[in-house]
């Protein structure tokens, strides 16, 4: 049952490490726009190939 | 009564005004309608009401006919008595409907859906309660808006106290069919209701009240996986019912004698019928939703509006997508397009499987027979020969008493012996393990495997016999 | 006794429950106001796409938070019934333990009577009602078969008890006991003596090959007639007489007190050929029968001492 | 302006090519041992092609392998094309996609060879263990180097489900893999008894819940949409549906364990927050299905809609089974039956098998060069014949299960059992056959794919897509 003392300090860090990750979420502004990002994946047109892409940057 | 949200332009201006993050489900009161489906509608919600509620009534040689014994684990149907070992039927049972179900969606769409589903019918005897207490649907919106009142109390009151009186008298039936119907009676006479049966009864029955009562379209919009399923089985030449765009557009509404080609008018007077009628509140002229649960009510309602202004009905009907893109004349051409393929390579499925549930259900043996080896004593050597142990279990799951004779072959010269007297008789329904003894004349059973069989025989019914396989080692 | 080591592990499992719970719940609540956006970033909201979209907010259907909220509730309401935070064993007070005991009471309630009712009859009129046989033959095949054989009539090493030749005694009490308490029988701890010497002592050592041979042509001469070589036969007689007597009996009739076989009838518990007997003298033998008293109970072993007892008769 | 700068496909075409080759294998191994399950003396008398040694390479192939390249290739696809910038470092993604074809051949190699930890899903030795972690931690770093040196400043939803994927997995290897090695190929857990058994089903468990589950909303997340040509339904859903799940999953290892050795505290607990799971499971399913409200029309005629569609049906259905069958009650029966096998194969076949075939059928043509599948005609029926295929093998599977726990459970007049465990064994005969029909077909399914696959590659030819320069500026 020793394995304890390894399994503590390793689940504390895990919380501390996901909190922090939540924490810079809010603050990092992710979660402020809620209803945009679903429209910029639909933006995002993956059917050119690069030859469309070189000629487009071009213009 | 269109569903507003559809309509809420981009708002660019600052406002810190809260949306609900979920939908408060606005109340459709929906109007009541007569018509060719409508009454095919109540003729399917009659039978199977009928079915379920008639059902555990009817008796079978003293037993209830339907009954699904869990605690002895036998389910009688009619004459018919299932064991665990008789779930085969029911996996034909489940293929059968699957197949039913792709095969008339494949046809004509959520045919099950607007017809024949438990939340369609239960949805549909509420409304009819609720129109019969509560007036119809104007009266019934005028009502919701009414203040507090006494008339207000009475009238909710009476019909909540309906639903309830229906939803409990559901779940009781429900439980009828795993309980028989006398017992129930006797046990909700002193109150004694075992507590599963309890759950049952107020669980079921909640659960009618619930879905047909408040969660109604519900149901269908968000939580009902075949909802999903089936519009992937829709293809080009699948009756539903649809809007005839050409024929209906520009919609606007006119005087009864205008003739519409003058105003430049299609058919649809924009009445707004077909909305008010539909069950999950949405706009059929708005072309193919998932929400359309195919219950036709607004070919009903339409079909009475074009009666009234004396135009040819059909404006929202059957049809097919190639009908209405007109790739085949609809009139000639619609039979021979929903017979395609597709239909008759389900058809050919759907009969294999129905003929084999039916067949195998007509060649049903109620003999079932096990034979496990000893596993402890491979061979005994004894002075009369080399001698094998198995454990035979016989069960007869026919209502009627037979014997049994049990008989060996596989190596020639063989014999058994067993100490329980044979024939044996068994009584309806029940199993009986008994030790026998195989014994060879170690001449004829050289060292080895040999397979033999074991054949019980009942012997008043030739058909009533079971061949097992089993092996005898020799040393 | 506790499932944990000390009171800090009850608490630490508690506070993540209780912490995680209202988690869920903030999360949940939090959610259910869609703030509007404010000033200028409003415009990166009003998001052109190509396929010109009017649904802007879409809504979520209500019967899905309620379906959360009622799963969280449930959870509450379950942990505070039954054992979940740690030490708290749950106000309905219900234990896997618990449910297995009742379980056995029910058992008991309704199959007690059926089998005290046989208790008080004595075996031999249990052993003639048909009802007890077919009962007592279940009982049978699920407990005795898988070493005395489906039929009963054993196998090499385990005794056939359809022959009505008893290593420890016929008598209706004596199978009861050898059902009861095992054989050899175990003492009033109910833990029978375990000795790594076998209860049939292995004589090889001691006789040597030859005198083994001897002894084992006497004792089959007793009993079969064919390949026996009488000059072994009667040194057997002498050896047998100096050892084997003492347990087996002068006369080679057996003592069912000590469980020693007869040896006089043709009846072989591990195989009557020369080579077998050899080898048992050699080696020994040591057969126990497993004492079933705490296992099925007196009710069940009386009737099944009244089974075996009506087989050999 | 340097080389126009491009997306990394070179690593997502290697993925996605032996997504569908691990898919074929690991099925393969499934029908067999399926059918080993029928006729017993089907293997060629090796000791390598026995049942024992078969099944763990069914699991690992199709968790790990067909699973495995099916998340790398999307994951990869997904977080450059979200974030509009190049894989953090190319060579650490070719080394990753090495790396994990090396552990799935070592897998391929000692598992028939019987050499396994005996850890249910993390069977493999620890030699293999610490390759997977030095694997796992190179594809954490390229997946979070390329969102930390992202151009749009929100990290789509998609990337949050892998991001949680890649982290929990880690943490599930690493905790579940504590063994002391004692010879090259054998080693022994580091916990034992209960506690053994509870860790080894909290990976179990999560295993499903993170790898099959969340790593396949995030694929769920950008394909559906990309597919059906509308928006999610309701993004600030997916935030909440995301930390609901990724918190309440972990704790759902012990419905596993139902009436074993296991504390009673720690069943209740499993069960409970199982029973919490299903809210935040059904919101993603919702937020899947409902993104097609309004490109309901597009499912008559798009195959690949179809199988994403129905995935999310399957999803929808195996998370309510999940749940109910976590309910001790409900367990009792359902426990060590083949029920158990119906629920798993619903959620592996019909959710993860039905969204990566999706996924990669939308992958391919845009990897080669081509505006579509080689042949469209082919995908419909390789969706007709996988999903017969599936009710096929779920159907007998519920229904032998059923009976199973029904006959274990039956006894007579007097309590002893009616049957033994052979006579249950012996009527899950005909369910056996049916089963291997089902898998049989589902996987005449997968190689209609690969022979679809590899017609589309040979016409197209590899092509890396341009990063768009424009947006880039806009969202910085």
């Amino acid at each position: 049952m020793d394995i304890i003392y390894l399994l503590i300090p390793v689940s504390l860090l895990a919380v501390l490490l996901i909190s922090m990750l939540f924490w810079w979420a809010i603050k990092g502004g992710q979660f402020d726009d809620l209803e945009g990002p679903s429209f910029q994946i639909m933006m995002d047109d993956d059917r050119d190939t690069p030859e469309q892409s070189a000629q487009e940057s071009q213009r | 009564m269109t569903n507003s949200f559809k309509n809420i332009p981009i708002k660019s201006e600052a406002s810190d005004a809260a949306d609900e993050l979920y939908e408060v489900r606005k109340k459709i009161q929906v109007r009541s309608v007569t018509g060719i489906f409508a009454t095919y509608r109540w003729l399917l919600v009659w039978i199977t009401q009928l079915v379920f509620y008639g059902m555990p009534w009817l008796t079978w040689n003293g037993r209830s006919a339907v009954l699904f014994d869990l605690t002895t684990r036998k389910f009688y149907i009619f004459g018919l008595i299932f064991w665990p070992q008789d779930l085969i039927y029911l996996a034909l049972l489940l293929m059968v409907s699957a197949f039913g179900l792709f095969w008339w969606t494949a046809i004509a769409g959520r045919l099950w859906c607007g017809y024949a589903c438990p939340q369609t019918v239960y949805t549909e005897i509420f409304m009819w309660i609720e129109e019969k207490i509560e007036g119809n649907h104007v009266a019934r919106q005028k009502l919701d808006k009414a203040p507090f009142s006494a008339r207000k109390l009475w009238l909710r009151g009476g019909k909540h106290a309906a639903w309830l009186a229906l939803s409990l008298w559901t779940g009781f039936t429900f439980v009828a069919y795993f309980t028989p119907l006398a017992t129930l009676f006797q046990e909700t006479a002193s109150w004694n209701f075992g507590p599963w049966e309890m759950f049952w009864i107020f669980f079921y029955g909640l659960a009618t009240y619930g879905n047909a009562g408040f969660l109604r379209e519900q149901v269908c919009k968000y939580m009902c996986p075949y909802a999903r399923f089936q519009s992937v089985m829709f293809d080009r030449d699948t009756l539903i019912i649809s809007y005839d765009t050409e024929r209906g557009e520009p919609r606007g509404s006119r005087k009864k004698s205008a003739d519409p080609a003058e105003l430049g008018l299609g058919s649809c007077i924009d009445c707004g019928i077909c909305v008010q009628v539909c069950p999950t509140g949405i706009d059929i002229r708005k072309g193919l939703q998932y929400e359309c649960i195919g219950c036709a009510a607004c070919i009903d309602g339409c079909d009475q509006v074009m009666e009234k202004m004396n135009y040819p009905k059909g404006l929202i009907r059957y049809t097919t997508e190639n009908a209405l893109e007109h790739a085949y004349d609809e009139k000639k051409g619609l039979m021979s397009h929903i017979l395609r393929p597709r239909i008759i390579l389900y058809t050919a499925i759907l009969a294999i499987l129905v003929a084999a549930m039916i067949g195998t259900l007509a060649v049903r043996n109620p003999l079932k027979v096990d034979v496990l080896r000893d596993r402890n004593t491979l061979v005994r050597e004894t002075a009369y020969g080399l001698e094998n142990v198995y454990t035979i279990n016989i069960i007869n799951t026919d209502e009627a008493v037979h014997s049994f004779s049990v008989d060996v072959d596989g190596i020639n010269g063989i014999k058994l012996a067993s100490d329980t007297k044979l024939p044996i008789q068994m009584t309806p329904g029940s199993t009986q393990k008994f030790s026998v003894r195989v014994i060879a004349d170690p001449a004829e059973a050289k060292p080895g495997t040999y397979e033999i069989h074991f054949k019980v025989q009942a012997l008043d019914t030739p058909a009533m016999s079971r061949v097992e396989e089993s092996s005898f080692i020799s040393r | 006794m506790s499932d944990f080591l000390g009171g800090f592990w009850s608490l630490y499992i508690s506070v993540i429950v209780i912490g995680g719970f209202i988690g869920l719940f903030i999360l949940l609540l939090s959610q259910n106001k869609v703030k509007k956006q404010t000033g200028e970033k409003v415009e990166t909201m009003g998001h052109v796409w190509d396929d010109t979209l009017e649904e802007y907010n879409n809504p979520l259907p209500r019967w899905w938070m309620w379906m959360f909220y009622g799963t969280l509730v449930f959870g509450v309401v379950y942990l505070a019934l039954y054992p979940g935070l740690g030490e708290y064993k749950g106000a309905y007070g219900w234990s896997s333990h618990g449910q297995y005991d009742k379980e056995v009471a029910v058992a008991e309630k309704t199959y007690g009577p059926i089998f005290n009712g046989y208790l008080k009859q004595p075996i031999a009129v249990v052993a003639k009602d048909e009802k007890a046989r077919k009962m007592g033959e279940r009982l049978f095949l699920t407990y005795c078969a898988q070493c005395h054989g489906s039929d009963a009539r054993g196998a090499k090493g385990f005794p056939n008890l359809r022959d009505a030749d008893w290593l420890w005694g016929g008598a209706p009490e004596t199978i009861e006991a050898t059902i009861l308490h095992g054989r050899p029988a175990a003492g009033p701890d109910g833990v029978q003596p375990v000795s790594d010497a076998p209860r049939m002592p292995a004589w090889g050592k001691i006789l040597g090959e030859e005198k083994v041979k001897d002894v084992a042509n006497y004792v089959r001469s007793l009993s079969q007639k064919e390949n026996i070589d009488a000059d072994r036969a009667t040194r057997g007689k002498e050896i047998f007489g100096q050892n084997c007597a003492a347990c087996h009996g002068a006369d080679a009739k057996g003592n069912q007190a000590l469980g020693a076989p007869n040896l006089s009838d043709d009846i072989w518990l591990y195989g009557g050929s020369q080579t077998t007997v050899v080898e048992t003298i050699t080696n020994g033998r040591n057969g126990v029968m497993p004492a079933k008293g705490d296992q099925l109970g007196a009710a069940k072993v009386h009737l099944l001492a009244a089974y075996v007892y009506g087989l050999s008769k | 302006m340097e080389a126009q700068a491009t997306y990394n496909y070179k690593v997502v075409r290697q993925f996605a090519v032996m997504t569908v080759v691990w898919g074929i294998v690991g099925m393969l191994v499934g029908v067999i041992i399926a059918a080993m399950l029928v006729w017993p003396d089907l293997n060629p008398g090796l000791p390598w092609l026995t049942y024992g040694r078969l099944r763990p390479l069914h699991t690992n192939a199709v968790i790990f392998a067909f699973g495995g390249c099916g998340l790398f290739a999307t994951s990869y696809y997904v977080v450059q094309r979200t974030c509009q910038v190049r894989l953090f470092c190319d060579k650490l993604a070719a080394f990753t996609f090495w790396g994990w074809q090396l552990v799935i051949l070592l897998a391929a190699i000692t598992l028939p060879l019987g050499y396994t930890s005996g850890k249910e899903y993390a069977e493999l030795e620890w030699p293999i263990d610490i390759l997977i972690t030095i694997v796992w931690v190179a594809y954490a770093l390229v997946f979070f180097g390329t969102i930390v040196k992202r151009k749009v400043k929100h990290i789509y939803v998609a990337n949050w489900f892998f991001g949680g994927f890649i982290l929990t997995v880690a943490i599930l290897h690493l905790v579940n893999s504590a063994e002391l090695p004692v010879t090259f190929w054998k080693s022994y857990s580091a916990y034992s008894g209960a506690q053994d058994a509870m860790v080894q089903w909290w990976y179990g468990h999560n295993a499903v819940g993170f790898f099959l589950t969340a790593g396949f909303l995030g694929i769920m997340y950008y394909f559906v949409p990309k597919q059906a040509g509308r928006p999610v339904y309701s993004y600030r859903l997916s935030v909440v549906h995301f930390w609901a799940l990724i918190f309440t999953y972990m704790w759902a290892g012990p419905h596993h364990l139902h009436y074993t050795a296991l504390p009673d505290w720690t069943q209740s607990l499993g069960m409970v927050f199982s029973l919490i799971l299903l809210a935040p499971s059904w919101g993603g399913m919702i937020n899947g299905i409902m993104t097609l409200s309004g490109a309901w029309h597009k499912l008559r005629d798009d195959p690949i809609l179809k199988f994403l569609v129905v995935s999310l049906s399957f999803y929808g259905m195996s998370t309510f089974e999940g749940p109910m069958m976590s309910i001790k009650t409900v367990n009792a029966l359902s426990h060590y039956t083949e029920w158990t096998v119906g629920h798993v194969h619903s959620g592996a076949l019909g959710w993860v098998g039905f969204i990566t075939i999706g996924a990669i059928y939308y992958l391919i043509p845009r990897l080669f060069g081509r505006d579509e599948m080689y042949s469209k005609k082919l995908v419909e029926t390789h969706f007709w014949v996988a999903t017969i295929g599936i009710v096929l093998y779920i159907a007998s599977m519920w229904i032998a299960g059923v009976m199973e726990g029904l006959m274990w459970r039956a006894f007579n007049s007097d309590g002893t059992l009616t049957y033994t465990f052979v006579e249950a064994l012996k009527q899950k005969y005909p369910y056996y056959i049916i089963r291997v029909l089902g898998g049989a077909l589902y996987l005449s399914g997968m190689i209609m794919m690969f022979y679809n696959v590899i017609k589309t590659i040979s016409a197209g030819k590899a092509v890396d897509a341009a990063i768009p320069a424009t947006n880039a500026a806009h969202h910085a």
